[in-house]
């Protein structure tokens, strides 16, 4: 499997091609949160409904490239009906596989930490590849860094999302 | 204009590029197996060995500061340094390439120098500045700055169905206008506005013109007395030239009118613990120790595009160009949509390609993947892809090292991208 | 402070300064028929072969446009540009390198960055900056344009009879003061202040500190931190990189309370007709397209000084210059006047010189005959050389690669002028 | 010779160590010029005496380095009684010598004249040495560009003068 095939795996591409949980949700009930990557201009929107501890309905809208969309949509179908900390859970157990390798520069991998954490973190964090299900089809970007923010965006505003939550609460 | 005698140059044909290509080490890097397919001159040129020649030539035989240093070594870099301004000011036509000729970081700072310390001095709340659609944000945000700061009114040109900026309303747009910053090309579209004819317009008007140089100067004879030009800004890196050095040439009479922009060592008469007295133009705008090496490479740059003529230069690119819009419509039809106007004659050697709905970055990595090197994003010219409604093109782009075995390779890398994404 | 230790540090003797020449190509040139003996780093620094090799592979190899291109070359581009950012922040023990370190085109630009961006915004008539008489224009005619533009008071602080600052008012100069504006090292007397200290004091002020670290950061370890610098500023060229590149250094807080410099391409997160959002530190202070080549050269030479130890550089120096100081007066006695403090352990390594009553750049002259390169002039520091009485100096400088008997060879050049002009 | 005794002629710290003419003249009815070499920061004042056609009288004083200082000495001796068009004529052969040979680049040779036409100038003035007598001494300096403005700046302070009394007339 050459590089570009290990980016674009078939599940990728499905998912891209048919994006699941596409859509908004009302708000309120629903929470609205949104993230922009200033590197290409796209944008994905993730509307989340809390119920209690639990992350009962997700939806997203927004427009990017296909690993960002991919990974809106692979983090939706993954995310949904799962409980608020496995979801902080997983989100962190992604970004620390988008930071694995040293592949990805300081402040390259994710805009939102002090790169100097980010570069220590992808020594210490443990990615359990196995906990993140079809979700592991994005690993092929690593490969890629420019493309790292593509995939992290959604992941992002989701846990933007949840942030502006817990501070309404 | 010259590039019009360029254009039905017969010699076009001549360019032998399979030399030139020799003349660049990079291209004969391999990537993943293939051979480099280099189509983003627009975003940065290649070096060819004579200027790295020339710069590692500098660093081991002629280093020193300059500014006057009195033993030999310094000597040297001085003389270097002030040829190269020479040079630079010669292959422009400037009337006087001593004094003209301001060595800059790049062409945005040439730009910023022109907003901010020429505008600064002479612009009033409520003066216009005319831009274009076309424009590149580096002249653009310097306007949007100082129009902030001093309330300035901005007037915008913008472009027509045809990809070419709109004239009907030219003069009505002039009116009253101090400036008028224009694009001699763009780097999306490839649109080259009639800046002389906009010029005289401008002039007539009272307006003077910023020309923002980037894209035109590396590809075409520019000269500027007949492009009409009060200041013209470019960079050396598009050029052929290194990074880290960029050229604003003005009018003497309009350098000599605009205050020192950065303060600091080589641009001062005198400094008094109550003031300073600031040097002449070039001197005056080039505080501190400047990008010697770096003019060192330009300078060799320009003899190195001279040396094959840059006429010769524009009319291959206008060839491949032309060749490429045929290719790529042939092939693709309507999968594939090329931002810019139809006439070749109208346009540099730039296109923005929309290829079904595969997204700009998607594609671009695709194509790198066959080793073809293009440019995906809104190179920073944000309101124009508003203008065109799409947040991103993937942008190739020749230049003189690029032949039609180059434009096969991209076509045949999107057919691939088709398939994937198909 | 860290220099201190290295000044003690017996491994001084260690450094093999044959080897080192033979790491910079230039210094194995002949001028007629001497060996060059360059005493001008002060000026610039020259450059050791991994650094040209390094700028080299770099445009062979790796060249493209930053900016987040897609296509392999610019990754590398892209990779090579930000990990320089790393080694430098990591240089001088700034916090938080990915967004502390702007890459500028000198040390001058990042001063007048300072002065310009942040200064504009948050300084108002009447406001305070403390400047000293040590300073080089590059941290003086910044403020001492924007003193004037918004009527802000500058205070000096000044030096005293043993060339060192007089701090017996300190408490009085800085009273409200807004900013220090402070070299850390003179580059005509080598006096270097107690910048940590001052910068306690200017912090108890409520100032900010502005460091001038052009001279010392190349030849000390210097950490921002133990520093006190809110700012500082140097040159790639006085520390053997490239030329058109320097760095700015500025605590996070300061940088994201910066309004932008310049404006142009990379620096904004959104364009609008009406308006536009910079993007952030450090991005936000590098429009258009920056020195790659330059900061991947910087890098290397960071590395290359690293590899030796920069306390090592410094305990040479050190060494050098007591070596200097005493072999010169010994054989120049009365005749020969080093202006600057005495004692080695307070400067750095530079000497100016007045010899007899030999103008300085006949001086500078005489020597080049004898292939010792001294710089003469004012060092662009006017008012120092107004305090000091003097319109010029004949400057030495000492950088890693030299050694005694370079100390030698300006000695017997000296003699020599002295017998021509006797 | 070499290069630097070409540079320091006997005559040239002859006329450094005994500066002739050195002194000033009582303003009016002289004409003082003031000449500045910001490259170094020295300072040359000239005072002129002119009666009818003639420069009956000069002095120089000011501070520089001994090209500077001999140039002017050298100088004041040579155009001390003759005629304003003498002088004036001995101006553009020395100003001629000092661009010769090409050495000279653009504004270096003379920040006063536009280097196009201090290049070009280079090949078409013919310098005539003879007329210069001792002058001809300094003929060494051009092989060191950066001291060419020390050489030239008591000529330019000169023809300064001389343009300033030819206006007030
Ligand atoms: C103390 C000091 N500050 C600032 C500068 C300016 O450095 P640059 O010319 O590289 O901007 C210099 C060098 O000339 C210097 O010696
Ligand atoms: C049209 C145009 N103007 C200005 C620039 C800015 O050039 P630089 O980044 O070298 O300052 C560019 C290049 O990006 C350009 O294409
Ligand atoms: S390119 Fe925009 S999100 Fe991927
Ligand atoms: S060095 Fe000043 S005039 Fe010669």
């Amino acid at each position: 499997m050459n590089d570009l095939e290990d980016l674009y795996r078939e599940i990728i591409l499905d998912h891209y091609r048919n994006p699941r949980q596409r859509g908004e949700l009302p708000t309120p009930p629903a929470t609205r949160a949104e993230g922009f990557n200033p590197l290409c201009g796209d944008e994905v929107v993730v509307f989340l409904q809390v119920e209690g501890d639990r992350l009962v309905d997700i939806r997203i809208s927004g427009q990017g490239c296909s690993i960002s969309q991919s990974s809106a949509s692979l983090m939706a179908a993954a995310v949904k009906g799962k409980s608020l900390p496995e979801v902080r859970r997983l989100i962190a157990t992604f970004k620390a596989m988008m930071s694995v390798h040293g592949t990805a520069l300081g402040s390259d991998a994710d805009g939102e930490e002090p790169s100097g954490e980010a570069e220590d973190a992808s020594g210490i964090v443990p990615v359990d590849l196995d906990s993140l299900g079809e979700l592991a089809a994005l690993q092929g970007v690593v490969k890629f860094p420019v493309r790292i923010k593509c995939a992290t965006l959604s992941w992002n505003t989701l846990a933007q999302g949840l942030d502006e939550l817990a501070a309404a609460r | 204009m010259a590039e019009l005698t360029a254009r039905s140059d017969p010699r076009a044909a001549e360019l032998d590029v399979a030399a030139i290509k020799r003349d660049f080490p990079v291209l004969a890097e391999r990537f993943r197996g293939r051979r480099l397919v280099y189509l983003d001159s627009a975003a940065s040129a290649q070096h060819p060995l004579p200027v790295l020649r020339a710069q590692e030539h500098y660093y081991e035989h002629a280093h020193a500061n300059v500014h006057r240093g009195v033993y030999a070594l310094a000597e040297r870099a001085d003389q270097l340094y002030e040829r190269a301004r020479l040079t630079v000011g010669r292959f422009i036509g400037a009337p006087d390439p001593a004094r003209e000729v301001v060595f800059t970081k790049n062409a945005t700072e040439g730009l910023n120098l022109v907003a901010q310390a020429w505008g600064r001095r002479h612009l009033r709340p409520g003066d216009v500045v005319v831009v274009t659609e076309l424009e590149h944000h580096a002249n653009l945000v310097p306007w949007l700055m100082l129009a902030e700061e001093r309330q300035l009114e901005l007037r915008w040109l913008e472009i027509d169905e045809g990809f070419r900026l709109d004239l009907s309303r030219l003069t009505e747009v002039l009116r009253g206008a101090r400036v008028l910053a224009i694009s001699a090309m763009s780097n999306v579209l490839g649109t080259m506005p009639p800046v002389a004819e906009l010029a005289e317009a401008a002039h007539r008007a009272g307006a003077l013109v910023v020309v923002d140089g980037a894209q035109l100067v590396p590809h075409q004879p520019v000269d500027v007395g007949s492009l009409g030009a009060d200041f013209l800004a470019f960079s050396g890196h598009k050029m052929c030239g290194p990074t880290g050095i960029g050229v604003l040439w003005g009018r003497a009479e309009l350098l000599a009118a605009t205050p020192p922009f950065l303060g600091g060592g080589g641009m001062i008469k005198d400094v008094r613990r109550d003031g300073f007295v600031p040097d002449d133009p070039p001197q005056r705008f080039e505080a501190g120790t400047p990008p010697i090496a770096e003019a060192v490479g330009l300078a060799a740059a320009i003899e190195y595009l001279q040396g094959i003529g840059l006429d010769r230069i524009a009319a291959h690119e206008h060839h491949l160009t032309a060749y490429a819009l045929e290719r790529l419509q042939q092939r693709f039809g309507r999968d594939l949509v090329i931002h810019g106007p139809r006439e070749p004659e109208a346009r540099g050697a730039v296109l923005s390609l929309a290829y079904r709905d595969v997204h700009p970055h998607d594609l671009a990595q695709v194509l790198d993947q066959a080793g073809v090197c293009v440019r995906a994003g809104h190179h920073c010219a944000k309101p124009l892809m508003r203008r065109l409604g799409v947040a991103a093109t993937a942008r190739a782009s020749f230049y003189l090292y690029n032949d039609e075995d180059d434009v096969e390779a991209l076509a045949d890398a999107l057919a691939s991208a088709g398939s994937l994404f198909g």
